[in-house]
């Protein structure tokens, strides 16, 4: 095992990071950036080296630096967390390039799978089944137009090099096509430096099912099951749960074992995701793959008992995996919320502001992973998820019950937060009953929902907001320019907030 | 403490009609009467209401502009407008008074980059039309009319990047 | 299932209660006194009523303003927690007179457990192995001194009502015995209103462990397995984990028989725990039943994925037990420890005082029960437990190591607490081993191995301690007479730290 | 910056010589050079200590007297004493000239009942004898003397109920 690992990362997947170190007798080098001197993930690592300025592409993403700190901290290998340099080859086969462990998969196999493209031919190769679509990237308008019409609309337009939703644009009818393309291009530019696009068909309320997979270094490969993940807002995750509600004994094992094929077919080793679509006659295709650790991983450390980020670094230091498929049991429900610092009841605006008071819930089942602390800024510089937390219980409903008392007790002020949003999930009927797919935030999420009808409650706001303004108690003034989110105009905020929520339903 | 204080109080759009009255953790709500002991919580701007032996856990989170408070409450959020009965008579004789045409700014609600604007200063817009479309967080955000009106000004172009707060356009309704 | 539940309790098990019962879709109705109206339990409950002045004798333990409540408010059923009224026969009886449900077992098995002779003999009835001792309370010195000699020194003198340690005494030698007498006749009195206490053999280093029983209303009876509590200070435990390392399915057969034989032999109902004491030579003797939830039931929790609270609820209204005693499977492993307001480095001296900052740790495999919050002061009132902090791991070196990653991130200040000790604990080689019994902290904890010997960290502390000085930064003054635990001389300090740390190693 | 300041820390016991550099972020610890950055954290008084790149996490917990320090660092407790190299030239002018005989009080450690007196006023008491035996917390916890020396006065009797902070007894050594 490693003397010493960097984590090239910062929130709560560096923290998540340090602690399985720590765990493991690991000691834990953290990196920085000018905002970052007193973050969760610096004060708990035992060496932290400054990077530079706060934005990523001077600090996070600038893999010189990165890998300098490496070698003169002393460190053997580097743990990349997720998002910044974490599925980006280069810097992978710098890292090996040093001299040093790269926890992850092969160079190669990164690049295989970065590219959405690459990725689906060899998948058919291998068998393995895929949405229909373009085989490479779209050059033009023209071409996509001469696609969309082959494929049927409706097309879906994705990033190559995509992911996290972003570059991503549903196209029902050909008027739209070009201002689609139009932005998914700028937006897939922007995110990831490259404009490149391509077409799939839309598969209609598809679900979304991945499958955790692990491989070692010597040629074993094995799934720790799956991961539901179709409640989406913007295309991207926001409650994820293990097992799915639709999954069977029997369709477990033919996904897992399209999973593992996935794996096997780009050479690969370490932790990865294989996501897919089902359809509603239980078909699935190949998505994509993600070559690194999961932002939802927790779900599956919860029904499984296992550390992925252990098994992460056993299989990098050179060890055989200490499982076989048959090991591998599913134990329980569990759920993940991921708190974002975003405005539930305005269309998911990310919120800006400091974080006046935070106190998570706990108790039995409750597992909080937290990247940021009370005091703490959420910037405009890196995502605005504060925390995830999951929720484990015996069966679903005990899980769902359990995720719903903690969202209730949930305690944080100084931004908006998707708990509202997490609170409505848990008593909704479709979702309880596991009959749900990617469209849900579209056709059951409905904004005046999130406004608790309860009168007596109301009354409760009433009288208390009544006390409170009487004794003149007041909040620091600058709060406003601090910690407000919403667009306003002035003397017109319900107007505007009434708007926000048909927007919304759209 | 000062009694006999009556307040009106608009919370996610529906009118509540406080009174505190005379004898101490007495209050007519809605001109019914509840029991209450409402207690400062460690963290400044909580609350633990009991009101009839209910148990409420409450946190002012922010304070709009004068009486204007959000509020959150066991997992939701609340917008609650105070007006005491003094500003309320005050507030009914300017209405009387008669302001008619209604106009205002909208803000950029975090800082990001102007990408687009989709309609020119002077144009009439519907409610909910999209106004300029702005990056924030390496996402795209539509900005929308929040009435139906004229833009009568942008304060910005294309390509600019805006800080929060910042004005980005004034809006009259007709 | 009840509509509406009152807790006669505070605290983190008032919270634990208030929990599930908001998970099962139940009201919970909290009690509390003049101390406590904004004690955490009080603001996470559906109602809460004042039950008079803080010295639990005159709120807590006042049998008719607890029923009074329960019938103003509307609840059905109470359930006792541990502690204050929990094991009071007399108050479940009049729980059961005021066609209340009581949630815990019937109050003639409360009666009968909670004399220990009378314990003691139907266990013997049973064929349930039992330590030798006085099949009676003992009358005088003379009596008490006949015995001893006739059990043979080292005796246990205990208190026939007690319980959590409180009027126990160990006697090596004739000589100890009047004085050991008194003072455990004066404790039993001052805690359980009673002078009586009884004469054991004193077993030489056993092993302290437990069986959690549940029995329903039909005659179904069941065991969950066992918790080694052996980890004690003062007789009380610290330290418990689920399950114990000396176990073998063998023996936890054996004893599981016993545990169930035990509630039976009562006519037992509800959530119960047997206690044993386990020889060198794996010999298992009944200790007593204790007749409610344990402090330490989490750790069964996280083994059997059972939420016990849940099954009490279940059980007292009525339902037959869910599960027979072949479903039952223990996974992984756990371990609680107490966080107590008590100085670790002064022979657990309880410390009273304000909590200043409190941020738990988080992460996977973690669990805190909280009773407190930052803000809340550690009265004298009550017991000084702040919090219970679990493990899991999926054995047992993991459960151990994620512990000690977890006490060394907890951040509390403003009392001392055992978390030296804790670490220390999942540092020691014997404790690593699964070797030790109650004997532990007399044999193995040197206070003087709490004063961290890295040369390196102290040399931090003396950087970090000299810029505060030199800065002027201070906390507030009056922190000394609010905080302090310290028994100080003039000048002195070090002196009687010196003496407090030998003191303990007798 | 005020620089060049140096300090003697007594941290259980063991003395650490700290000298802040004119260069800031600088320091010498028993004479070796070390780089370091001390960022004030969130929760008053506590700190985020990086020294030469190693990460330390702790918090002011108290403060008994002037230059007393309780300090929490990563589950762990620690006492420190700060003596400037100018109050340590003092203490020694002070010692030399020969302050012989200590005396002291020994005060309640937590509110509590005396329970018995097991010495009386005047006694000779070796270290660590008992003195008297205080319930608290429904718990009877042993009084014991920090010297060996004669309990000179008792301030308590046996059935008094003390407050924290209370001084039980005064002791002197012989």
């Amino acid at each position: 095992m490693f003397n010493k690992v960097l984590i090239a990362n910062r929130g709560e997947i560096a923290v998540r990071v340090i602690r399985a170190c720590r765990e493991m007798g690991v000691k834990s080098v953290a990196v920085y950036s000018e905002v970052d001197r007193t973050s969760l993930h610096v004060l708990l690592a035992d060496e932290a080296y400054p990077i530079g300025p706060a934005p990523a592409s001077e600090s996070y993403l600038v893999a010189e630096k990165i890998i300098d700190v490496a070698k003169r901290s002393g460190a053997e290998a580097i743990h990349p967390g997720y998002g910044f340099l974490s599925e980006n080859a280069h810097f992978a086969r710098a890292v090996r390039g040093a001299d040093l462990t790269w926890i992850g998969p092969p160079p190669d196999a990164i690049a295989t799978m970065g590219s959405k493209t690459e990725a689906r031919s060899i998948m058919m190769k291998a068998g393995v089944p895929v949405v229909p679509g373009t085989p490479e990237g779209i050059r033009d308008l023209d071409e996509a137009t001469r696609y969309a019409e082959e494929i049927g609309y409706p097309v879906l337009i994705k990033a190559a090099m995509g992911g996290g939703g972003k570059g991503m644009r549903v196209v029902h009818e050909p008027s739209e096509l070009k201002e689609s393309l139009d932005s998914a291009r700028r937006e897939s530019e922007s995110a990831f430096s490259s404009p490149i696009v391509f077409l799939e068909k839309y598969l209609e309320k598809p679900r979304h099912i991945e499958f955790q997979v692990f491989a070692d270094n010597h040629g074993n490969i094995i799934h720790l099951g799956e991961r539901e993940c179709s409640i989406q807002r913007r295309h991207q995750k926001v409650v994820e749960e293990a097992p799915s509600p639709l999954m069977t004994p029997e369709l477990r094992e033919e996904m897992g074992r399209s999973a593992v094929e996935a794996a096997r077919a780009c050479g690969y080793q370490n932790a990865g995701t294989v996501e897919f679509l089902v359809d509603q006659n239980r078909n699935h295709y190949f998505l994509e793959m993600n070559t690194r650790l999961q932002v939802e991983h927790p779900v599956t450390e919860m029904v499984t008992g296992l550390d992925l980020v252990r098994l992460q670094l056993l299989i990098a230091s050179g060890e055989k995996l200490p499982y076989s498929q048959e090991d591998i049991k599913l134990n329980g429900h569990a759920i993940e919320m991921r708190i974002y610092s975003e405005d539930s009841m305005e269309n998911f605006l990310p919120s800006t502001g400091k974080i006046r008071y935070l106190k998570p819930p706990d108790g039995f089942g409750i597992r909080e992973d937290a990247g940021i602390r009370e005091g703490d800024s959420i910037s405009i510089f890196y995502d605005p998820m504060i925390s995830k937390l999951v929720a484990w219980g015996q069966d679903r409903e005990i899980a769902i019950r359990r995720m719903r008392r903690a969202l209730m007790e949930y305690r944080i002020t100084g931004v908006r937060t998707t708990i509202p949003f997490g609170i409505f999930v848990m008593e909704n009927a479709a979702f309880r009953e596991g009959n749900f797919d990617t469209s849900f935030v579209q056709e059951e999420f409905d904004v005046e929902r999130l406004v608790e009808r309860s009168k007596e409650r109301e009354m409760m706001v009433a009288l208390a907001a009544a006390w409170h303004h009487k004794q003149g108690q007041s909040i620091s003034s600058n709060n406003h320019s601090e910690s407000t989110t919403q667009p306003g105009i002035n003397g017109m905020q319900s107007g505007w907030r009434k708007i926000g929520r048909k927007a919304n339903l759209r | 403490m000062q009694n006999k204080h009556k307040y009106t109080v608009n919370v996610n759009e529906t009118e509540y009609v406080i009174q505190f009255l005379d004898s101490p953790g007495e209050v007519l709500v809605n001109g019914e009467r509840v029991r209450f002991d409402l207690q400062l919580e460690t963290p400044p701007d909580h609350y633990s209401l009991l009101a009839d032996n209910k148990s409420y856990l409450l946190a002012i989170d922010g304070n709009d502009s004068p009486g204007n408070y959000r509020i959150h409450m066991m997992g939701y959020d609340y917008e609650a407008e105070v007006v005491s009965a003094r500003e309320a008579y005050l507030r009914d004789f300017v209405r009387a008074a008669g302001v008619g045409k209604s106009e205002g700014v909208v803000k950029a609600p975090m800082p990001g980059k102007i990408v687009k604007l989709h309609v020119n200063e002077g144009d009439d817009v519907a409610k909910n039309k999209g106004i300029m479309v702005m990056e924030a967080m390496k996402m795209e955000n539509e900005i929308r009319s929040p009435i139906a009106g004229k833009v009568s000004r942008f304060h910005v172009q294309s390509g600019d990047t805006v800080e929060k707060g910042q004005i980005l356009f004034e809006i009259s309704s007709k």
